[in-house]
């Protein structure tokens, strides 16, 4: 026993002794070492010869020039393409985040229908030719019944063969109800329309410009095209170029112009009208611009007095007389138009008052001025020749009554087609089909929208991604992410030069999608002559080579096609609607003491994309804070409303309640909220979805009587502690 | 029934006591091993820590645990080097407090960095301009040698000692003890200093930055000179406690009352260099770099300027005074309550060099920083403490630890016990091996 | 820690610091290699302990 | 341990040669950048780019900005005047690559597993991820925050994975990563000059990924030795002082902490500039700035 009591404390200590000296502490060190840093769900991407491919990216109207990075076949990074007219290397963090559109699970994989219930998301996969069988079937019945009128479209937004190739199903299918979501083209082509009398859009010849006057336009926001307006603005920097930024919130396009004038919401008009004023009766007015010059300048003067305007806008006498001296004095003055990212239109008198301020600078389509730049015309197809069906239809007035009255010249009203469909007026829509949109984010009283949609018994998505809109359809059909395609993207946005960019094949498809051109001339020719017979080409390659004609080959060199001196669409100015109404915000303010404005930031995507991962990431904590959004007050509001930084609120408006955060932010007017647009998704997933509240769902369209279009610039509110 | 365990002349709590002792403090135990090992599974996701707050509660505990464990080192010194033999009838308790530190200092370690199973390159890829290498390596070399001052205590156990190796093996140990003590103070100089040279040496951080004599900033040798002076603070503390739990008188009052001197006079001269170092600090190196006291202890829910009274006044000069008196110091009250303070007043010191450092923000243009552990981290951090009970309760009971305690507890029928002993011995040998 | 782990340089700083540490360690280990032999050499001597009588 | 070896980027480790004078033969390199904050719109370009050059991974929620790896991060700043005088400007913060004194970064001194290095070829500060134990002193070194820890072990939704790039590996959960200057930019361009039988790397051909997107040119890059580059005509560092810019429009974050970084900010406004020091209430912008110890 005593032995045992031995041998066993020497077997231990032995034991221990014995390990120790062995060689495998030693060889489990080292193997520790190799397993700590290649664990089997660590990553590790496979190497391979690099390549670059050129493209173009359709994101955002900007229409930037982009290199594509390639290991093998595998796209692993985008960088703006270096010497490219518009952007020359830079690019926005939504292009350079590209990649994660093409690989992210939010994509949708293949054709498929719904099996559950709307909006349940139980999807059933189904093939190509199944997918184009049921719409055509569906379609054609439709068609048949003689109601061809009762089938809608909303395409993406922009000019191109792909849109006109939407367009032009529904005219040779027989319906007037083409729709095309809003975006700064329409603003533009509205100007011209209403002022200029014309067909074409606006240009502004910033780089060239010595004193820019912004009314509220997001130089640095995403207006235009957004990494020109950056260079513009580096450029104005290195020559000293005043920036005057008129605004009621400290934007970054204010945080960076060498002045912000804080001006009350919707009043830039009164504020433009009295610059003008202030031009013509200190003689430092060019009517050569204007037609009808002498008809309203006296009574321009006597409406537009300084006391009055200050009065009206909230700034000050001397600014404004400092404004007008800048202005009139300097070369090549130019002021900007169009609000934040420049989608929504706005009035029409607003437009006119910028129009008319840059028309009395004199240098209208002049070095430096503004542009009224004509229409791109390179898409010249044949007229389509429709059947009786398709003209009984197209004979129809459309259902948002675009191109009469006030809306004359106008192509389209999205933001009337929820409520007409909820009102079943003039007639029902019975189907729906929608491409490079998302109306159930982006539209205004999103509630609405989607119980619009919920009226229209069959709604097909051309979507690639899992978005709101997608949600609510019975087919998908989902197009291709634009590195994995061919198409042309004609860039507008404020430029005074011609630019026609190319998309190209950078990978290949990466799941069963379709090209939506390659869709529509498909189903089309299963839809028997009338239908086909507009589509003669026998895929869309061969479609866009044909259309681009001798442009194609400089697009397959370089990536794009440019054109640097554009033809003006009209070289005078007839002012209209400066007496008009002003457009109120919706509510009264017993009940709503403050308006709430939205914002638009560079860093969240307000468009038909949603904002990626990355972009997320980049968002303050003051802007999304785990789920929660919030809006932004002025201090001395926040303490009269008893609220202090971070606080929960209750934020309503006469469209809709939402549970915000409050930041309290200097850089506000008093009175005046702020959100920032195209948060709030409830689509996607959960690196974006349930992220803040969709501020489209506070605001709803408010019409501008003399356009007929959407005006709404904010929407009174309350916030109360919750 | 483990009375053959024992030791000779002293009288244990019966069994079922010990073991729901040992049971209620297990529970303690589980539940920190439990977050352990969430730590070291999951990962440090599990605390709230962040990029802000990379060191947080754990590095403070580490900094404490070690400074209270200086206790251990310091008489040593003071027995082994100076001289002081009364010393010798607490020194055990000293040496197994130490090692209680010292086990758990590391264990936090092991737990607070990212990527344990790569600990050892700490050693191996070591640094060596780095502070924590430093401490790395004097702090595993000091456990070593703590771990050999425990190991003859362990022996002296009344059945192992029966073993001639072991009984021969710890009478040897004793004879060269001094010369791992002159190590033990050695390394522990170096740890101890280099641990405060961890914050001192930080020139991105005007808080904790400080000048200093070659390679090493002021804090090193504040930190040496505080371990040495509570150090003791926290061994008399617990031996304090020890004898209200066991309610037993285990250390004669002159022992006690000569350590408590001596650690007034060393919290005195300390306090003092303290005072001097916070006000060179105060006015000339901070603003040096721009920043000022107001900078930090302004601007936030939680560090004001009590902190620095706190830690000063209360946790120096106050506890400094009191034992340096010998009316005070030889008043239990009055000489308790220093313990209490000196503890308070170094776990403190040793909080704002971590803490405080990680929340003062240094950008003028960045935020105040403040964060509230996770219960994982609590856990980890209460665990060593139920580790240390339940080490004392079992050392307590087996071992010899405190030499004076049958003398001042006196027992009769003895015989009877060691008979009963020897006649169940062989059945109770299990436990004391295992 | 050794000289084949490749970030070693021999310059002043590893000489004092790896100096002192080899120097502990070494203190250490014979200090303890000392107690143990001469324990073992003690117990075949027949020397204390209870244990075997 | 082999592994280690072949992530260590070249030889720095070894060889303590002298910051100022020759390398190897070759002239010592001290990459920098200048950023214009007067042309800085806050657009975030510059963290997305090198979010997508570097492999960064991303959580569901990232709004917990002390928990959220942004190797480049854009700071708002305010000069805190009340509505309407109320003024903004934006400040990207990438690692400051401090030099501090000889090569004694705030972070390389302190790590305990010579995980981190200053280079003394190019004067950039290395990150050794399988070197890394996660222990975090260099991050409570670091003052500009530059350094982020993997708390989490990096998940990529399902298929996103595809656009990783090989040049640089994936860090897993418990370590410490941060800004490279795109390291591996600068190999891959001194390749390309080797094999062109060139003994500098030339300006254009190694550029940071912030740089080469920022759509504002508002980065400049480049080799603050070298009198040819941009960067350094921009700054005109003072090696007498510090390295302290003499351009009066320039100045570097915390300078007198003696972190001698290699990111130099320029701006017009004198509140900006002050907001990138710390200064007592009677000291003067830009005067004090003196390298400290």
């Amino acid at each position: 026993m005593k032995v045992d009591r031995r041998s066993f404390l020497s077997f231990v200590i032995g034991g221990a002794a014995g390990t120790t000296l062995s060689p495998l502490p030693w060889k489990l060190m080292d193997d520790s070492s190799i397993w700590s840093q290649m664990w089997p769900w660590k990553p590790v991407p496979p190497a391979g010869e690099v390549v670059y491919e050129d493209s173009t990216c359709p994101l955002c109207p900007g229409g930037c020039g982009i290199t594509v990075r390639k290991v093998e076949n595998r796209a692993v990074k985008i960088e703006g393409k270096a010497g490219h007219p518009i952007n020359n290397g830079g690019i926005c963090l939504l292009g350079l985040s590209g990649l994660q559109l093409l690989y992210g699970p939010t994509r949708i994989k293949s054709p498929m229908k719904r099996v559950g219930e709307r909006g349940e998301g139980k999807w059933e996969r189904i093939s190509w030719q199944e997918a184009m069988t049921l719409l055509s079937e569906k379609l054609g019945e439709i068609r048949d019944k003689g109601e061809a009128h009762t089938v809608a479209a909303i395409s993406g937004t922009g000019y191109g063969t792909v849109t006109e190739l939407l367009k032009r199903f529904m005219t040779a299918y027989g319906s007037p109800n083409f729709f095309r979501s809003p975006s700064m083209q329409d603003t533009d082509e509205f100007a011209l329309n209403a002022i200029f009398r014309s067909k074409g859009r606006l240009g502004y010849d910033l780089e060239n410009a010595d004193y820019i006057l912004s009314f509220g336009s997001g130089i640095l926001d995403g207006w235009g095209s957004p990494v020109r307006m950056f260079r513009a603005n580096s450029l104005w920097k290195d020559n000293q170029v005043p920036v005057i930024q008129v605004e009621p919130r400290l934007s970054n396009s204010a945080g960076k112009a060498s002045k912000w004038v804080a001006i009350n919401p919707g009043t830039e008009a009164d504020l433009a009208l009295g610059i003008a004023a202030l031009l013509i009766s200190q003689k430092m007015a060019n009517k050569g611009n204007i037609s009808g010059f002498r008809a309203w300048k006296n009574e321009l003067v006597q409406a537009y007095k300084p006391e009055t305007v200050a009065e009206t806008t909230g700034v000050p006498v001397e600014t404004i007389s400092e404004l007008a001296q800048g202005f009139g004095t300097a070369k090549r003055p130019i002021a900007l138009y169009g609000k934040g990212k420049g989608v929504g239109t706005g009035s029409l008198r607003e437009i006119a008052a910028v129009t008319v301020l840059n028309a009395l600078s004199g240098n209208l389509n002049k070095e430096g001025g503004l542009w009224a730049v004509s229409q791109p015309d390179f898409i010249n197809w044949p007229n389509v020749n429709t059947d009786q069906i398709a003209d009984a239809g197209l004979n129809q007035s459309r259902i948002d009554g675009a191109g009469d009255g006030p809306t004359a010249g106008i192509e389209s009203v999205l933001t009337r087609l929820p409520q007409k469909v909820l009102e079943d007026g003039p007639y029902p829509i019975q189907a729906l089909l929608v491409a490079g949109a998302n109306p159930c984010h982006e539209l205004p009283d999103t509630k609405s929208v989607k119980q619009a949609l919920g009226k229209i018994p069959f709604i097909v998505s051309f979507s690639s991604f899992h978005d709101e809109t997608a949600d609510q359809a019975d087919l998908l059909m989902p197009d291709h992410v634009y590195l994995e395609k061919f198409e042309d993207v004609t860039v507008g946005a404020g430029l005074v030069k011609e630019v026609i960019g190319l998309c190209r094949p950078v990978v290949s498809a990466q799941f069963n999608t379709k090209h939506l051109g390659e869709t529509l001339i498909a189903t089309a020719n299963m839809m028997g002559d009338a239908i086909a017979g507009a589509f003669p080409w026998e895929n869309y390659e061969s479609c866009l080579k044909e259309t681009l004609g001798n442009k194609w080959d400089s697009m397959i060199e370089n990536g794009y096609w440019e054109n640097g001196d554009v033809d003006t669409a009209a070289k005078k100015v007839r002012p209209a609607a400066l007496d008009a109404p002003v457009v109120q915000a919706q509510g009264d303010v017993n009940s709503f003491p403050l308006l709430l404005v939205p914002y638009d930031t560079i860093r969240i995507s307000s468009g038909y994309v949603g904002d990626t991962p990355f972009m997320v990431k980049t968002v303050s904590d003051t802007t999304i804070k785990g789920k929660d959004g919030f809006v932004e007050i002025n201090p001395q509001t926040a303490a009269a409303n008893g609220l202090t930084e971070g606080t929960l609120a209750t934020l309503a408006t006469p469209v809709g309640e939402a549970s915000v955060r409050v930041h309290l932010f200097e850089g506000i007017k008093p009175g005046v909220i702020a959100m920032a647009r195209g948060l709030g998704h409830t689509a996607y997933d959960g690196y974006l979805a349930d992220k803040g509240v969709n501020v489209n769902e506070l605001i709803g369209p408010v019409e501008d009587p003399s356009s007929g279009l959407d005006a709404a610039w904010g929407i009174r509110a309350k916030l109360d502690k919750a | 029934m483990d009375s053959a365990l024992i030791p000779k002349g002293v009288k244990r709590c019966p069994m079922w006591q010990f073991l729901l002792g040992l049971g209620i403090v297990g529970v303690v135990l589980a539940w920190g091993v439990y977050a352990m090992l969430l730590c070291w599974f999951k990962g440090l996701n599990q605390t709230n820590m962040n990029d802000y707050y990379g060191f947080a509660l754990w590095i403070w505990a580490d900094l404490a645990v070690i400074a209270l464990g200086g206790g251990a080192f310091f008489s040593g010194l003071l027995k082994y080097i100076i001289g002081k033999d009364e010393l010798k009838y607490i020194i055990n308790y000293a040496v197994l407090i130490g090692f209680i530190c010292y086990s758990s200092a590391l264990l936090i370690l092991a737990i607070d960095i990212g990527q344990p199973l790569r600990g050892w390159f700490i050693f191996w890829h070591a640094n060596v301009h780095s502070m924590l290498t430093e401490v790395a390596f004097c702090l595993s070399c000091y456990f070593a040698v703590l771990t050999i001052e425990y190991i003859p205590l362990i022996l002296e156990n009344r059945q192992l000692d029966k073993v001639p190796f072991f009984h021969n093996l710890s009478h040897n140990m004793h004879e060269v003890m001094a010369v791992f003590a002159a190590t033990g103070a050695f390394l522990s100089f170096f740890h101890q200093g280099s641990l405060g040279g961890v914050a001192g040496v930080l020139f991105g951080r005007p808080f904790a930055f400080r000048e200093g004599l070659l390679i090493w900033p002021w804090t090193f040798f504040l930190f040496t000179w505080s371990a040495a002076a509570y150090g003791p603070c926290f061994t008399l503390l617990i031996t304090w406690i020890t004898e209200k739990v066991t309610k037993k008188k285990l250390v004669k009052d002159n022992v006690i009352e000569l350590l408590a001197k001596i650690s007034g006079w060393m919290i005195f001269s300390y306090i003092l260099v303290k005072i001097a170092d916070t006000t060179r600090w105060a006015f000339m190196t901070a603003p040096g770099l721009g920043q000022t006291v107001a900078d930090f202890y302004t601007g936030n829910d939680l560090y004001g300027y009590w902190i620095l009274i706190a830690e000063i006044v209360l946790g120096g000069v106050v506890p400094a005074i009191i034992l340096i008196s010998n009316p005070l110091r030889k008043n239990p009250k009055w000489r308790v309550a220093a313990l209490f303070l000196a503890v308070m007043g170094v776990s403190l010191n040793r909080w704002v060099m971590v803490l405080q450092v990680m929340a003062i923000p240094v950008m003028p243009f960045d935020n105040w920083a403040l964060y509230i552990p996770s219960w994982q981290e609590v856990a980890t951090t209460i665990l060593p403490v139920a580790y240390g009970i339940i080490l004392i309760m079992i050392s307590y009971r087996y071992l010899p630890i405190f030499p004076q305690e049958a003398e001042l507890n006196p027992i009769e029928e003895e015989s009877v016990e060691t008979v009963e002993a020897e006649s169940e011995s062989s059945s109770d040998l299990q436990p004391a091996e295992a | 820690m050794f000289p084949f782990s490749f970030e070693w340089i021999w310059d002043a700083g590893h000489m004092v610091f790896h100096g002192g540490l080899w120097y502990a360690l070494n203190i250490i280990g014979l200090g303890m290699t000392y107690c143990i032999i001469k324990a073992v050499i003690d117990s075949s001597k027949g020397k204390g302990g209870h244990g075997h009588s | 341990m082999k592994e280690q070896q072949h992530e260590v980027p070249t030889k720095e480790a070894q060889h303590k040669a002298p910051v100022e004078g020759k390398e190897h033969g070759r002239p010592v390199m001290r990459y920098g950048m200048a950023i214009d904050l007067d042309k800085c719109t806050g657009c975030g370009a510059c963290m997305v780019a090198c979010m997508s050059e570097n492999n960064v991974p991303f959580k569901e929620d990232e709004s917990d900005k002390l928990k959220s790896i942004t190797w480049i991060r854009v700071y708002k700043l305010t000069n805190g005047k009340p509505y309407p005088d109320t003024e903004i400007c934006y400040l990207p913060r990438p690692c400051q690559h401090c030099e501090g004194h000889g090569g004694h970064s705030p972070c390389v001194s302190v790590c305990p597993a010579t995980a981190t290095d200053y280079s003394r070829e190019t004067g950039i500060v290395s990150q050794i991820y399988t070197r890394c134990f996660g222990c975090r002193y260099c991050m409570a070194a670091c003052p500009y925050h530059a350094r982020y820890f993997n708390w989490y072990d990096p998940v990529w939704p399902d298929g996103m994975e595809k656009y990783l790039s090989p040049d640089v590996s994936a860090r897993v959960r418990g370590v410490v990563e941060k800004c490279s200057f795109c390291y591996h930019r600068y190999q891959l361009a001194k390749n390309k000059a080797y094999l062109n039988g060139l003994h500098r790397v030339p300006e254009e051909d190694y550029q940071t990924a912030c740089t080469q997107a920022c759509p504002s040119g508002a980065i400049v890059f480049g080799d603050l030795n070298n009198p040819e580059h941009k960067v350094h005509q921009i700054v005109q560092p003072d090696p007498h002082n510090g390295n302290k810019s003499k351009n009066p429009k320039a100045f570097r974050l915390l300078e007198r902490l003696g972190t001698n970084t290699k990111v130099y900010y320029l701006s017009d406004r004198e509140w900006v500039r002050r907001l990138g020091d710390n200064y007592l209430a009677h000291e003067e912008t830009g005067k004090v700035a003196k390298a400290h110890h």
